[in-house]
């Protein structure tokens, strides 16, 4: 720590917001997710289970709330069916929603974390520092959309989440994370890294398509698309010119009413909280 | 030429406050009236320091002293964490945001004016001391104790002034 | 297998050749270890093993019948995770999560790890030579006709060693069971187009029409459809794709439909004619046989107003072409036959036929290719056992203790076989009434090629390969098994083959020139073939055949009042879990339902009214009785199903199985009447009817939406697109 | 009335006192008894929740927080009136304060004790809690400051030292006298060391009067900052029925609530096993009971004002979370709260009640559960009922192990009080002796002009 140091730290971090002055470069990792294309099948979310070491918390923990699908698939019907004086049948089926971490671009969660064990990291990911965290549970309290699964048992050594024989299928890319932490989608982060390594040892940047989530490369109907947003060429950055959505506006307004472009989704249209 | 030390005990500020008037007004040769009082007194009391005179207190500027340096040095110690070891955006924000720092500031102000006004009260009042060589306990219950420093020729003009004001109890140091 | 000669270390050093093309990490070349699951120290590693970088191999995946292909991730010797094998013509590099879980089925603690021979109650661990020897004493003496081998349904090379196998006794009784197998609609397919499962293309419909088919679900091909469905909805001509479910309970398709028409349980086919009689465009005796059914008439019997059906016949009028889709929905009924000829005719009527039901290619070889199951197998089975025809059963991968309908009695029935012998991963139901069981490898440590049912573009061959060493020292492929088998009656023409891998690959070299390899030497040939994962052909195409006459077509009208069973039983297939064959593996039992969110259990849907008709709320343990028994199981309120007829999901209830498994749910297949299907014999699974209790518990059920039953009340979270012309998409 | 007896002999006054470190009434060792049985039952749940988890409290997504937190607002808000009956009654010179504040300010410093030990009962990793300490390490990781919750162990932390320090200086007086009272032994030993030489001479005096007004003066905003930072930990967020721009000052009349409510509990517990009755006169206690009064009202409105703002704002989600609170699973808690809180205070307003013992007793106890139910009511609707509709009403009833460590923490609250009463002087002698003196000048003064009327208020 030196003092100039610290004071041109200083000069340059008062500006330093990551959608206005200092953009992404040259990776800003985006996902976008086609809910006409989502049928709600539920394998993005076993494929995360596979991927990411999630333990299977058996029905007596998912009845007291305590699953830990990062990602999970949400269904919402229409107000009135089944209701007295509503239509007896729905018309329609649920709208099926595949809810993960939005990977904020101004998490709510990162702030109140007291240890900082929970950051964003330059290619636009909200990090989670297991080692850090101390499991306060302040960020998933401040979590609007509650995508924030904690530990609250130690489940590596819990009879059945993984016996003996299922160790060996472990991801010895992703820790196995203990008891008292907070846990999260990480955007396949281990795969990223990876990617990302690969991509700098060729002196190039990682291209569209070359790294994909589990999720979406497990997705029949391919409605999860992921991406550096950066990147003209993808096919994020292109699906969200296509809808008119913009990272650092909080409300997506469209040139033309509904039908033309139906907008973007996550909704929390408020304050400070453009996407990643 | 030795000192001597004499305590006086009364049973109210009237009475004390007549003794320390008459030693004011009193010449004594070999006690210094500035230097060689002290009254001793179960409460505190503001009419004692009226008739002691003006003795300034000098907590305050270790108040002052303790709650700015406290206040700066949170200041600066937290905005030189968060800009030069820990240089990590949180929730979209600057790496150095102004509120929170100052709310932690402004703790850190009262922490140290609290903590420094303590030690300047125990570096003002001269604690902890030693216990000065006359001492009763009536004082903590409910006596005005007067304790003067002398020297050895004065010491009977003094125990006269005592006696006349009814001194309850007189103390003397034994001799040399 | 592995014995000597080609040992695991041969095969690695091929496949290091071979699969540098496949190692996506780049300069892998990894070792399956040969010392048990010993894990390799990193400080005395091996040149060759680069820790840290994940090797891809591709095999294929054996969760369904579906013949998806998955590249798996090796790391250190172990396989990490399954994903699609982008190649496949079927699912493209996409995976369900059914799919993903089979590394689950491979590491499942539960496996058996060597032979087993009952002992009063007990199973003793015996030897495999034992176990050979054993099996060829019972044979001896025994005729042909005395021996039943039961089996789910099996293709590839696998097939060809059973055939021959059963043939060396002249046994003809080769039961292809599958409990949930769309056998009647092959059969009315058969009659309609000429062929049991043509190609059908939903991403070229404009609108499709689905009876109770859950494509996107557990139907048949469900990855390969859901990227149809995909284009679907983008639009052959940038116009959305209009989805029309009909059916009683609300299946995943369902649930994804534009619009979602509720019918009487069994009145799909009236609805079909009375569609085709709003069209108004057929002629001569269709036109005859639809005339009754008018408007007023198909509404009455369907509950389907009469205005819907004007408007669904208005829309498949204005966008052609459509496909109609029948499923299992229809198919489960008495007269589910003539229920999926009526909506096979809607298909010709509307001239799609050609367009998006298309012929679908099969290989040409007829001794792979799959031999198909059904339920009329079981049945047939089923009585031979209660008459004691057999005296030794053979069980391969079907468990019909836990699929068979209660009515049938066949576990009793079973004990009545002489001598059982189950091949078996796991003690399922029916490997527990077993007098021998025999532990399988795991799909994921054998050898085998599969033709899949389904073929999506041309035909093609998939190759299973191991993706690690096996887990259990003693447990042996299904290929080995009877290759072991056959030489006990057929030494001499098998003494070549010194495992099952020799004969596989000596039989796939053998038809080099056929399976597309004619210039290749016979090396390079097979590390290709085992690179790419799959064998892709021409295939052979029968031509679709014209038009199905409406001759024999005969629909009942729905039955009266059942005073006593008032309501229709359904028991509907879960995505993830199938026929309950895979519930024990913890990610799908885990892996909410779509529809419901429950998990780890069974419920009863029920549909809101008739709940509060019969007093019943949500999280009420009730009694669901029939003629054949009754179960117990919570009440779930679900407005997407007709109020007569309730739902319990399948593939719940073991009580063997193991851990994951046991001990969780019901199992409707024990209070099914045995009801069929008059055309086919196949068991009519909708046709149970059933009255419902209260039984005075209540429960919360365990699921992952909130109590409040997921309404998006105030401002809508998912947007949502009511007609055909909204391209909707969302942003993280 | 009178608020003390005038004539009381200063010696009495020692006496009385220094008796009640010794003679106390055989209530004080069932009542010590008690607590550290309900400390055992709290530390039974710790030891079992650091073992198996987090999980066996019965917490869940999106319950993420439980009665812990709640709790914790209770106990920090509990240490508020002993701030406010000495700091701000001491610049106000309300000299009836003298006899009752040491037990005040005591109950501040083990109530933020308390309070202190429920952040560490909630974490996951309790055994990495240092994480959240600033201090320097060779990474260079520090704590985040931006986190509320770092505010919170700041503001704490400084409270509860200020505190101490506050109820130290204040007490170095009366350790001299128990030095100068106590037969030899342990106590005279501590006291000896503790009273640092006090001799009451006119310098000691001087300082001390200037040093207790500042840290008093400082230890008012501290008051008002700490329940304010609490209040931001919700505040803060971005939670409906959290976001509010009215929840600091909201939070500290709470807090002042709820710790003059304990303060009448206390009193009444203290004047009878101490023998108290000379000091802690029925007088004073009305004067106690007046105030709680005002603040109860003061908490009302601010009550009321919440529900108008949300009411009136076009926030939907919070307004769910206020409907939801009124008619969802927490309704008869949150009717309770309204009860306690806001209708039973207004007994307080009669005069015979003000005096009544046994009443009061009951209506503090009650209205500090009511104070309780509305930090929980705080905490867990709006986890219930939360903006995002998936999670919504899935309820979490709080497991055994939240309620028997809720329990305990009364218990360890109780115990810690009960000890301090035993070893130190729980009425400050010589500020009773002060509040004596001048009460009798005044009254002398009065005479001597001839005014006989009106005794009321403490001359100086």
């Amino acid at each position: 720590m030196s003092v100039s140091n610290l004071l041109e730290n200083w000069s340059q971090f008062r500006h330093f917001h990551p959608v206005e002055d200092k953009p992404h470069d040259p990776y800003k990792w985006a996902m976008s997710i086609d809910l006409d294309a989502c049928s709600g099948c539920n394998a993005c979310s076993v494929a995360c289970y596979a991927e990411n070491n999630l333990p299977v918390v058996g029905k007596e923990k998912y009845a007291h709330g305590q699953a830990m699908h990062w990602m999970r698939i949400e269904h919402y019907w229409d107000e009135d069916v089944g209701e007295e004086g509503g239509r007896e049948f729905p018309d329609q089926g649920a709208q099926f929603l595949p809810m993960m971490c939005q990977q904020c671009e101004a998490a709510p969660c990162e702030t109140v974390c007291p240890v900082g064990a929970t950051n964003h990291t330059a290619d636009g990911l909200n990090s989670q520092i297991y080692n850090r965290c101390i499991g306060s549970r302040y960020c998933s309290a401040n979590c609007p959309y509650k995508v924030r699964y904690f530990n609250w048992y130690d489940y590596p050594s819990t009879d059945n989440v993984w016996p003996a024989e299922m160790t060996q299928q472990l991801n010895p890319d992703v820790t196995v994370r203990g008891k008292g932490v907070m846990e999260k989608c990480t955007f396949c982060v281990q795969r990223l890294a990876a990617a990302k390594v690969t991509a700098k040892s060729e002196g190039r940047i990682v291209h569209d398509g070359e790294v994909q989530t589990a999720c979406q490369q497990a997705c029949p109907t391919s409605a999860i698309s992921f991406g550096n947003l950066i990147d003209p060429e993808s096919r994020v950055h292109k699906q969200w010119r296509a809808q008119q959505v913009e990272l650092d506006k909080d409300k997506q307004a469209k040139d033309q009413k509904e039908g033309g472009t139906e907008l973007r989704g996550y909704r929390i249209l408020e304050d400070m909280r453009p996407y990643p | 030429m030795s000192q001597r030390h004499i305590l006086a005990l009364y049973s109210d500020f009237d009475k004390a406050e007549a003794v320390v008037k008459e030693l004011r007004s009193t010449q004594i040769k070999g006690f210094d009236v500035n230097k060689g009082l002290i009254v001793k007194s179960p409460i505190e009391h503001p009419e004692v320091e009226e008739f002691l005179g003006d003795k300034p207190v000098h907590v305050q500027w270790f108040t002052l002293g303790g709650a700015l340096m406290g206040g700066l040095l949170g200041f600066f110690l937290i905005s030189g964490a968060q800009a030069n070891f820990y240089a990590q955006i949180k929730g979209g924000k600057p790496i150095v945001p102004f509120p929170p720092n100052f709310v932690l500031t402004y703790e850190m102000f009262i922490l140290g004016g609290v903590f420094i006004s303590v030690l300047g009260f125990l570096i003002c009042a001269g604690l902890p001391a030693r216990r000065s060589p006359l001492y009763s306990s009536k004082v903590s219950e409910d006596q005005i104790g007067i304790l003067v420093k002398s020297d050895e020729t004065a010491t009977n003009a003094l125990k006269a002034i005592f006696t006349k004001h009814q001194a309850l109890e007189i103390q003397e140091e034994a001799g040399k | 297998m592995m014995d000597s000669g080609f040992d695991r270390r041969d095969f690695l050093k091929v496949m290091g050749w071979g699969g540098a093309t496949v190692a996506l990490s780049g300069c892998g070349n990894t070792s399956i270890e040969d010392g048990k699951e010993t894990v390799v120290s990193y400080v005395e590693a091996a040149d060759y093993v680069i820790p840290g970088i994940g090797v891809y191999y591709n095999s294929s995946c054996a969760q369904c019948d579906a013949g998806c292909s998955i590249n798996g991730r090796v790391r250190e010797g172990r396989v990490l995770k399954l994903e699609g094998n982008p190649a496949s013509a079927i699912n493209r590099g996409k995976m369900c999560g059914l799919g993903q879980a089979g590394v689950q089925h491979h590491y499942n603690p539960d496996r058996i790890r060597e032979p087993l021979l009952r002992n009063g109650d007990q199973g003793v661990v015996i030897t495999w030579e034992k176990a050979y020897a054993l099996i060829a004493e019972k044979l001896k003496g025994v005729s042909g006709e005395e021996i039943a081998f039961l089996s789910g349904g099996v293709s590839g090379h696998v097939k060809v060693l059973l055939d021959n196998y059963l043939a060396s006794f002249g046994c003809k009784n080769h039961f292809v069971y599958e409990a949930l197998a769309p056998a009647v609609v092959r059969a009315a397919n058969k009659k309609a187009y000429g062929v049991e499962m043509p190609r059908y293309n939903i991403n070229k419909a404009k609108v499709v029409l689905s009876f109770g088919a859950d494509f996107l679900g557990a139907w048949v091909s469900p990855v390969h459809f859901s990227q149809q469905y995909a284009q679907f909805r983008k639009g052959v001509d940038g116009q959305r794709g209009v989805l029309i479910q009909v059916e009683s309970k609300m299946t995943l398709t369902g649930a994804n439909a534009d619009r979602w028409i509720p019918v009487r349980p069994g009145t799909e086919g009236i609805l079909a004619l009375g569609i085709i009689n709003a069209l108004g465009t057929a002629s001569g005796d269709i036109a005859a046989a639809v005339k009754g059914y008018d408007k007023v008439r198909v509404s009455k019997e369907t509950g389907v107003p009469p205005g819907q059906i004007d408007k669904i016949a208005a829309l498949l009028k204005l966008r052609s072409p459509s496909l109609v889709l029948v499923g299992s929905a229809a198919e489960g009924y008495a007269h589910g036959s003539q229920n999926a000829a009526a909506i096979n005719l809607l298909n010709q009527v509307l001239g799609n036929v050609g367009k998006t039901v298309e012929a679908a290619a099969a290989v040409p070889f007829p001794q792979i290719v799959p031999a198909k199951g059904n339920t009329a197998a079981l049945t047939s089975l089923n009585e031979g056992l209660a008459a004691g025809k057999y005296k030794v059963l053979f069980n391969y991968a079907a468990n019909p203790v836990f699929t068979s309908a209660g009515a049938l009695k066949f576990k009793d029935n079973m004990a009545k076989a002489g001598f059982k012998v189950a091949f078996a991963h796991y003690l399922d139901e029916t490997a527990m009434q077993a007098d021998l069981v025999l532990p399988l490898d795991s799909a994921l440590e054998d050898w085998g090629t599969q033709v899949p049912e389904y073929m999506a573009e041309g035909a093609q061959i998939n190759i299973q390969q191991p993706l690690m060493e096996k887990l259990h020292a003693d447990t042996r492929g299904m290929g080995d098994i009877l290759l072991a088998l056959i030489k006990q009656r057929r030494p001499e023409d098998y003494k070549t083959y010194e495992d099952y891998y020799a004969y596989l690959r000596a039989a796939m070299l053998k038809n080099k020139a056929a399976l597309g390899g004619g210039a290749k030497d016979d090396d390079t040939f097979w590390n290709e073939t085992l690179t790419n994962g799959i064998i892709k052909l021409a295939g052979i195409t029968t031509a679709l055949s014209g038009r199905a006459g409406v001759a024999g077509l005969k629909l009942p009208s729905p039955k009266e009042e059942d005073e006593q069973y008032p309501l229709q039983l359904i028991p509907s297939v879960n995505i993830s879990l199938r026929d309950g064959r895979h519930s024990n593996q913890p990610w799908l039992q885990e892996s909410p339902d779509p529809l419901t969110t429950i998990v780890w259990d069974s419920w009863m849907e029920i549909h809101p009214r008739k709940a509060a008709e019969l007093g019943i709320v949500e999280g009420d343990i009730v009694e669901v009785t029939s003629r054949t028994g009754s179960i117990k199981t919570q009440a779930y309120l679900f407005p997407g199903i007709h109020p007569d007829a309730i739902s319990i999901p399948i593939g719940q209830g073991h009580d063997a199985m193991g851990r994951y498994a046991k001990g969780y749910g019901v199992n409707p297949f024990q209070i099914l009447d045995a009801v069929f299907d008059r055309e086919s014999g196949e068991l009519a699974m909708h046709e149970t009817r059933v009255k419902v209790s209260k039984t005075g518990q209540r429960v919360i059920i365990v699921k992952d939406e909130s109590a409040a039953g997921a309404k998006q009340i105030r401002e809508k979270i998912a947007g949502r697109v009511s007609t055909d012309n909204v391209d909707l998409s969302k942003e993280v | 009335m009178k608020d003390i007896r005038e004539d009381i002999a200063w010696a009495k006054i020692n006496q009385d006192v220094l008796n009640s470190l010794e003679n106390p009434r055989k209530l004080y060792w069932v009542i010590l008894f008690v607590a550290l049985a309900m400390l055992g039952v709290a530390a039974g749940c710790e030891v079992y929740q650091y073992n198996v988890g987090m999980g066996v409290a019965n917490m869940d997504n999106p319950h993420m927080w439980g009665l812990y937190i709640a709790t914790f607002i209770f106990w920090i808000g509990m240490s508020h009136s002993g701030t406010l009956l000495s700091a701000i009654l001491h610049l106000m010179h309300a000299d009836w304060r003298k006899p009752i504040y040491r037990f005040a300010e005591a109950m501040t410093t083990f109530s933020l004790m308390t309070a202190g030990l429920f952040v560490a009962v909630h974490l996951g990793r309790v055994w990495q809690i240092y994480y959240a300490l600033p201090y320097p390490n060779e990474r260079g990781v520090w704590p985040n400051f931006q986190s509320p919750l770092l505010w919170d162990a700041m503001a704490i932390f400084t409270y509860l030292s200020s505190s101490i320090l506050f109820l130290y200086v204040g007490m170095i007086p009366d350790l001299a006298i128990c030095r100068d009272r106590m037969h030899e032994g342990w106590r005279k030993k501590l006291y000896t060391l503790l009273s640092l030489g006090w001799e009451g001479t006119d310098r000691q005096w001087r300082n001390f009067r200037v040093t207790y007004l500042t840290i008093a003066c400082f230890l008012i905003p501290l008051a008002v900052s700490v329940h304010s930072i609490v209040a931001s930990d919700f505040a803060m967020s971005q939670q409906p029925g959290w976001h509010v721009t009215s929840f600091p000052p909201y939070f500290v009349a709470g807090a002042l609530y709820s710790g003059c409510a304990a303060i009448i509990t206390l009193f009444i517990i203290l004047r009878y096993v101490f023998r108290f009755e000379e000091y802690m006169t029925l007088p004073i206690l009305k004067k106690i009971v007046r105030l709680t009064f005002a603040i109860s009202m003061v908490w009302t409105y601010l009550n009321a004002v919440e529900f108008a703002s949300v009411w009136y704002s076009h926030d939907e989600p919070s307004k769910d979370v206020l409907i939801q609170k009124a008619t969802g699973t927490y309704a008869p808690f949150w009717w309770a709260m309204i009860f306690c809180g806001s209708v039973l205070p207004l007994t307080l307003a009669f005069k015979r009640i003000q005096t009544n013992i046994p009443v009061l007793f009951a209506v503090s106890l009650l209205l500090n559960m009511g104070m309780w139910l509305e930090r929980w009511m705080i905490v867990a609707p709006t986890f219930s009922h939360g903006i995002y509709p998936w999670t919504w009403d899935h309820d979490q009833w709080p497991s055994f192990v939240q309620w028997g460590m809720v329990f305990g923490s009364f218990g360890w609250f109780t115990l810690l009080f009960m000890v301090f009463c035993k070893v130190f002087p729980s009425v400050s002698m010589y500020e009773v002796k002060e509040m004596v003196y001048h009460r009798r000048q005044a009254t002398k003064r009065l005479e001597e002009t001839g005014k006989f009327a009106a005794a009321g208020k403490g001359a100086h």
